[in-house]
């Protein structure tokens, strides 16, 4: 690997800013993974710092060690230039460091007050927790930030998943902190609440906080942060100022090569109707979908987060029942009343939530691409591994899998690489129709290319293919047609022919033109 | 050592079975040149007594001297024992008579059956309810004795009115809570008959608790050194007992007079038990030692300090 | 790292597959039961003896017979509890049955079916209604034996059929017991169930991801429910032999066997949090739990003072490999 | 009121009443004050007991090696007090909960420090500390004879119209109730069942928790241990064997969940209550002792049912219309 090369020299720090953390050296090393080597980074107050890699290049494990829930093996943290020994997230918050974490982290059923203040609770004279307090000073965070429709004695399970990420930022401010850390949050919000948390951002920033944001999203970034820091494979490769560099440069450092981002081009010719849905309606989640997919074709679905896209399709798989509506596949009515039924008529899913639905993790890649094959490679009931080799090695290396042997287990995998997995087992059934519901959710613009490069040519060979996403550039870029749905109903099916992404989003807001 | 006798208790740590260890090694030092292993399992499963004895017969004992947990349970293995040359006798609590030679009774059942009745029945000149606070459910000997004072009570005993038969499993927090039961239910009852050292100490606890004393009498089967505290406070007025000593040792000398002297155990044969005498075998090969002794408050000080 | 597009070969696997099974949980159990077959024959002149060897074998191969089939199920993320309880409903029916004629064969039916349906009732309400399966278990267990001594009471079933007895008390061939050959036998099949057929690989990877499972197209629910089928049917059939070998019934028959059992299980190396173990581990844990119990019987150690041994031993099997990996990884580090 | 309604503890406590007034059908005495108070006071070991339980279970452990760390405790106390009758009693109830929080700790080192699962742990330790307990007593029995009367009077002197041993289970219930809703161990306890890796975050050491979860159980099952043996009057190695199951019965019965974060102080104190009214109403209304154990066995499932029904996730309401009919 001859990367130094490509490494873009940074951009000299400004110097009247004197930063209010720094890392020096910083060194981690998780079993057989380099996860961190010899990582250094400044954040300044009043200034956002954008972290950028591809996944697994090791950013969210900085954002543990600056948080405390890791240990460096090596290196220090300073914080106003004084070394620091993080052991554990009490010392982190102690500093004024504070992070909203890329997996949703809080107790579900425990009240919004309590998820907001459980490891900080104020005490009475006698020590014990103040219920009295601690519903009034959430309340007074809640409101500060806009969310007073929040209450401090709502249970978190009972809100919607927008919701709950106010309460994490609300968790995050509740404690008095000076450093902001925001690990990809706005991977689960809608446009309007990623436009809420924007405002949020700029007016800690103004509130002089030093912030760093982690994003797999450009115009996200440019949007804004002022300053960048690039990792790859766990070290960093580059940082400056935002301003001026151009977007090409970054992508260069991430990957240590240029990528194209361009969307595959297709020639495509969809064919007559392979899956046709008509007035698909469950109780509570949606009602009268109705829709044509044919052969050869890609569907785009999109709608804001919480349209219920998910819920349809795995309707459409067998795994969630339906009150009412009709499917017919190649002409013929089928009614799945589980995955195995669909996967038996030719319909496959790939979930979006792929740690829990996708993946088994603690099963090696071999056995996770054989499962839904297991009838085709062995004889009458038996095993045969050789056949489940051959047939997991066949499809993996189509998808150009990154793994040190078949035998590995999935879960050693980067998340690119475990959707893959997901993928290739699939594809290992002949289906006939593939579901793919937020495709490249979380996954770097590298193996992105490689997915959407991949599902052009599925379609190239005649299958059929619905993608979910909430991407707006991918959703354009990929589908022939595409299904806007809006509070659990078809809003449009519209043409992607000079399709523009205004009309796009007003139909999924439900904003006339 | 001549001879390996092994004494097979229905669980250790049980004071009774302690004190019937101490005739056993008696009888070993008086018969000379016999090895006693004491042995038996903590918990009072008959499961459990199986495994003790597949060790034994392992062992290649000369003789198996048992206390069974269950009657019918033991006997496929007992018979596996005797089939491989071990002498097998049952003591105190027996197995059905196709698993053992012979039968050693601490006492002949009827009587005990008719003793314990009796002791419950002598303060109570007027009659009364009573009621009966057993061991297990499965346990032989209490199963026996309780058959035969049911028999006993419309022939001897016409004013006595047995209301209940519980089972405490010889568990303490068992038996206490079945003698609470048994308080409740039973507002006018006079006495509790409790055949098993287990069960009298839960229940004479129980009446003592519930300031009952006086008008709930404890009686049926105790240790003297477990009892004694209640015979003194008058949650009893007396209890009844053979001696467990004795019962150890004719138990040892009995094993070994068909294991070494290879005496016959035969409807009507007559077995010599050392220092405790002599026994003939009925027609079941059983034989009874002594008649149950009772203690009081006149005697209890002088026993409670033997067993 | 290779450029986009050139494929590369993956191999199939990494590690040494010899190296792997030095390194195992089985071959740390075989270590265990030679040094334990080792010490009882040195600290008993009766241990080698044919036929203490083979009355040895009592000692675990009804526990073992149910082992085979909760491995099973706990590697599916469940547990049963109930087990012993079941082996006193179905011999409590048996006796039952025995009591109004019914001849052997008859009986073995009922004994099995009982444990059938008893296990089909758990499965139900674990995947039927979606319950947890450790207090499902714990309630079914003191409905089973309760049920048993609702029929039995005090009271004792003891008119089985002579040729009854075979089943716990008969040898096939000189020393070889029916129990030990029925064990082997049910082992063979379980393990080849387990590690060679489809089903055992759709077990494993509904221990390790239920719900990725459930989207991969496994039946998720049917296969939970067949495995408490099974851990039911070896309870029925558990039943049979311990009834057999009794001669009786009694309705605390085989109280306490489930912790055994899941000991066994445990011991054998299946993960307790579901998705990993092997029978042949199931089998050698059977096996070191017989041995030392029988060991230290014929020490006339008391029983309670051999669990001391399997518990210090459950514990210290499970905290070895955790504690090697963990000094090799310092050493590496 | 919908609130009030899905509140497990109050369908309990009216499970419980209805249960008495059926009991009180048959048996009018039953519902006396004072044999209520009987009731209370024969279940005053269990709830302690079961409370010393929740606090495991929420942190989605268990502890199985409670009835044998209570066998083990008692059998100390005894022999201790069998050698010292003079040994002054409140100090030997702190060597009773020192004992149990010893074992305990034992327990929940090897979870924290080894990742032993607790299951695999507490089945270990459940033969290890019953086999100590052997071990230490040589398999004898300490019988009421050996007891000092002050040992076997203290839980049964009366205070306020109750027994000590109930104002026991009074002071335990006030104490966890205290450490469960207002101190920040409490609170961890809750939250490291709820969600382990948020606790991670939220700077709670899980493992150590946990750890302290064991010593509770431990220390809790000590002091039973010297209640237990003085209240029964007899310390062998069988005391309470089996009696875990028992106590989880309790927890469950309660509506503490096995999967750990759910559960309340009130419900395992009901919980248990309700198996110790059973319990002690079988022998009353003159059903078959030999009914007791299916008719408990009924209980715990029909409480699993019912608390899964209250916990089962209720789905998203996406349809606006769905919404207007659901509200
Ligand atoms: N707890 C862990 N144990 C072992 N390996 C880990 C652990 N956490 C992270 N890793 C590995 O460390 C590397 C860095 O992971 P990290 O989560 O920091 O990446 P990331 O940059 O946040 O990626 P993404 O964009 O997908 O969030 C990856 O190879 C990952 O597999
Ligand atoms: N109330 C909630 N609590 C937690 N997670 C939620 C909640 N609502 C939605 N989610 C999560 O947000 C995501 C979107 O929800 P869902 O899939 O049902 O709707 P969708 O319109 O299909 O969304 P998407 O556009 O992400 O496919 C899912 O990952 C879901 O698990
Ligand atoms: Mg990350
Ligand atoms: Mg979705």
């Amino acid at each position: 690997m001859n990367a130094t090369a490509d490494i873009i020299k940074p951009h000299a720090v400004l110097p009247d800013a004197q930063p209010l953390l720094t890392l020096k050296g910083v060194t981690k090393t998780f079993p057989g993974v380099r996860a961190l080597h010899n990582v250094s980074l400044s954040l300044y107050p009043g200034q956002v710092t954008a972290l950028i890699g591809e996944n697994g290049a090791g950013k969210s494990t900085l954002v543990k060690t600056m948080t405390g829930i890791y240990q460096p093996d090596g290196g220090e943290i300073a914080v106003d230039g004084k070394v620091v020994a993080l052991n554990g997230a009490h010392d982190a918050f102690a500093q004024g460091i504070t992070a909203i974490h890329q997996e949703t982290v809080l107790f579900d059923d425990l009240s919004v007050a309590e998820n907001i203040f459980l490891g900080h609770a104020p005490r009475t004279g006698l020590g014990l927790i103040d219920w009295r307090t601690m519903r009034a000073k959430s309340r007074a965070v809640l409101n500060g930030m806009g969310a007073g429709h929040i209450g401090p004695d709502d249970r978190l399970k009972d809100l919607g998943i927008a919701n709950k990420h106010l309460v994490a930022v609300a968790r995050a401010l509740s404690i008095d902190a000076r450093i902001v850390i925001l690990d990809e949050p706005t991977a689960a919000l809608s446009a309007k609440e990623i436009e809420d948390l924007m405002m949020l951002i700029e007016h800690l920033r103004a509130e002089g906080k030093a912030i760093l944001f982690i994003s797999h999203k450009f115009d996200e970034i440019y949007r804004i942060a002022d300053r960048y820091t690039v990792f790859r494979d766990g070290e960093m490769v580059g940082e400056g100022m935002l301003a001026g560099t151009p977007q090409n440069d970054i992508v260069r450092m991430m990957v240590g090569r240029a990528v194209d981002q361009i969307f595959p081009v297709r020639d495509s010719q969809p064919g007559d109707v392979v899956l046709s849905v008509k007035g698909l309606s469950h109780p509570t989640e949606f009602d009268d979908i109705s829709f044509d997919l044919r052969k050869g074709e890609i569907l785009g679905f999109y709608g804001l987060v919480g349209a219920g896209r998910s819920e349809v399709m795995q309707a459409i798989f067998g795994t969630t029942q339906t009150s009412a509506g009709t499917m017919t596949l190649d002409g013929k009515a089928v009614a799945p009343k589980s995955a195995a039924e669909a996967i038996e008529s030719g319909v496959v899913y790939v979930p979006e939530e792929r740690g829990k639905q996708g993946v088994i993790i603690g099963m090696p890649i071999f056995k996770n691409v054989s499962l839904p094959s297991l009838r085709k490679t062995s004889k009458n009931g038996v095993l045969q591994l050789a056949e489940e080799f051959s047939l997991a090695r066949q499809y993996t290396q189509r998808l150009d899998l990154r793994a040190a042997s078949l035998s590995q287990d999935v879960g050693t995998l980067s998340g690119g690489n475990q959707q893959k997995v997901v993928i290739a087992k699939w594809l290992a059934t002949s289906p006939k129709v593939i579901i793919l519901d937020e495709p490249t959710k979380g996954i770097d613009i590298g193996s992105k290319a490689a997915v959407h490069g991949f599902m052009a040519e599925l379609v190239a060979q005649g299958l059929s293919v619905i993608m979910v996403s909430s991407e707006l550039p991918e959703i354009m870029g990929m589908s022939d047609r595409v299904v806007v749905m809006r509070e659990g109903r078809v809003a449009a099916v519209l043409d992607n022919k000079d399709l523009s992404a205004e009309t796009l989003v007003r139909t999924a807001a439900g904003i006339a033109a | 050592a001549d001879a390996k006798i092994a004494l097979v208790v229905k669980s250790l740590g049980n004071g009774f079975f302690d004190a019937a260890h101490k005739g056993a090694l008696e009888a070993a030092k008086e018969l000379g040149g016999v090895e006693i292993i004491y042995t038996g399992p903590t918990k009072a499963t008959a499961e459990a007594q199986i495994e003790v004895v597949n060790s034994l017969i392992a062992q290649k004992v000369d003789a198996i001297a048992i206390s069974a947990n269950d009657a019918d349970a033991l006997v496929p293995v007992l018979k596996k024992a005797m089939d491989r040359g071990i002498t097998v006798i049952s003591w105190d609590s027996g197995v059905a008579a196709e698993g053992r030679q012979l039968h050693l009774n601490p006492s002949d059942t009827d009587l005990i059956g008719e003793t314990i009745i009796k002791l419950a029945a002598d303060h109570l000149p007027d009659g009364g309810d009573v009621a009966i606070l057993s061991a297990a459910s499965t346990a032989t000997n209490q199963n026996a004795w309780i058959d035969a004072a049911k028999k006993a009570l419309p022939e001897k005993f016409k004013n006595i009115n047995l209301v209940s038969v519980v089972y405490g499993d010889d568990d303490s927090a068992k038996s206490t809570d079945e003698a609470k039961g048994l308080l409740k239910s039973y507002p006018n009852l006079k006495a509790i008959i409790a055949p098993t050292t287990v069960g009298v100490v839960a229940a004479a606890q129980v009446v003592t608790d519930e300031n009952l004393i006086g008008k709930v009498n404890v009686t049926g089967l105790a240790l003297p050194s477990e009892f004694k505290k209640f015979i003194d406070n008058g949650a009893s007025q007396g209890v009844a007992l053979w001696n467990p000593i004795d019962l150890g040792y004719s138990a040892v000398y009995l094993a070994y007079d068909l294991a070494v002297k290879k005496e016959e155990a035969k409807p009507g044969a007559k077995l010599s038990i050392g220092r405790v005498g002599e026994i003939t075998l009925d027609d079941t090969n059983s034989a009874p030692m002594a008649a149950p002794f009772t203690f009081d408050k006149s005697n209890i000080e002088e026993f409670s300090k033997i067993y | 790292m290779s450029a986009i597009g050139t494929t590369r070969q993956i191999p199939d696997r990494l590690d040494n597959p010899l190296r792997s099974l030095v390194f195992s949980w089985e071959a740390l159990l075989v270590a265990v039961a030679v040094a334990i077959f080792i010490v009882n024959s040195l600290a008993s002149p009766y241990f080698l003896d044919v036929w203490s060897l083979s009355d040895l074998t009592f000692n675990f191969t009804e526990k073992g017979l149910i082992a085979l089939a909760m491995a099973l199920l706990i590697i599916s993320g469940e547990i049963d509890l109930s087990v012993a309880a079941i082996i006193a409903l179905a011999s409590t029916l048996m006796g039952m049955a025995a009591v109004a004629g019914v001849g052997t064969p008859g009986l073995v039916l009922i004994g099995v079916g009982v444990g059938i349906a008893c296990g089909a009732f758990n499965g139900f309400l674990v995947t039927g209604l979606g319950l947890p399966s450790i207090v499902v278990t714990i309630g079914t267990m003191s409905l089973f034996r309760g049920i048993a001594f609702i029929i039995l009471g005090d009271q004792a079933y003891n008119s089985y059929p002579a040729s009854f007895a075979f089943f716990g008390q008969g040898y096939v061939w000189w020393v070889i017991s029916f129990e030990l050959v029925l064990f082997l036998v049910a082992a063979v099949i379980y393990g080849f169930v387990l590690h060679k057929t489809s089903f055992g690989r759709r077990v494993f990877s509904i221990g390790n991801n239920p719900i990725a499972s459930h989207f991969t197209g496994v039946r998720v629910a049917r296969t939970k429910f067949i495995l408490f089928c099974l851990t039911g049917l070896m309870a029925g059939i558990a039943s049979v032999l311990i009834t057999s070998r009794l001669g009786s019934t009694r309705p605390s028959i085989a109280q306490g066997y489930e912790l055994e059992v899941i000991t066994m299980v445990v011991l054998g190396g299946v993960s307790i949090l579901g998705g990993a173990g092997s029978i042949l581990g199931v089998v050698l844990a059977a096996l070191i739990m017989g041995m030392v119990t029988f060991g230290l019987g014929l020490l006339n150690v008391p029983g309670i003072v051999m669990s001391i041994f399997i518990g210090l031993l459950l514990i210290l099997v499970i905290a070895l490999p955790i504690l090697w990996k963990r000094l090799s990884r310092r050493r590496i580090a | 009121m919908n609130a009030l309604l899905k509140n497990r503890e109050i369908w309990l406590v009216g499970a419980i009443a209805v249960l008495i007034a059926v009991i009180a059908t048959r048996f009018p005495g039953f519902a006396a004050p004072r044999n209520l108070s009987t009731v209370f006071n024969d279940t005053s070991i269990l709830m302690i007991l079961a409370l010393g339980q929740m606090v495991v279970i929420l942190t989605r452990s268990i502890d199985l090696s409670m009835a044998s760390n209570l066998a083990f405790t008692g059998m100390v106390v005894a022999m201790i007090n069998a050698a010292y009758p003079g040994f002054p009693i409140p100090l030997l109830i702190l060597v009773a909960i020192g004992v149990g929080l010893i074992l305990g700790a034992i327990n929940g080192f090897l979870v924290w420090r080894i990742g032993i699962p607790p299951i695999v742990v507490t089945l270990g330790t459940l033969t290890i500390y019953r086999g100590a307990t052997f071990v230490i007593s040589g398999g004898a029995w300490v019988n009421a004879d050996k007891m000092s009367p002050d040992f076997i009077g203290l839980q049964r002197m009366q205070l306020l119209g109750l027994p000590v041993l109930s104002w026991f289970a009074i002071a335990t219930i006030v104490l966890f109730f205290v450490m469960m809703t207002r101190t920040a161990l409490g609170r961890s306890l809750y939250a490291i069942g709820v969600n382990p890796t948020a606790s991670v975050y939220a700077g709670i050491d899980v493992g150590r928790t946990k750890f302290f979860a064991f010593c509770i159980s431990g220390a809790i099952a000590g002091l039973a241990g010297y209640l237990w043996i003085s209240r029964y009057v007899i310390a062998s190695v069988e005391v309470a064997n089996g009696y875990e199951l028992n106590i989880i019965a309790a927890c469950v019965i309660g509506g503490i969940s096995i999967a750990g974060g759910i559960g309340s102080v009130g419900g395992a104190v009901l919980g248990a209550l309700f198996l110790g009214i059973i319990s002690s109403a079988l022998p009353v209304v003159n059903i078959s002792p030999f009914w007791q154990m299916a008719i408990s066995g009924t209980a715990i499932l029909l409480a699993v049912v019912l608390n899964a029904r209250g916990e089962r996730k209720q789905g998203r309401i996406i349809l606006k219309k769905a919404e207007a009919a659901a509200a």
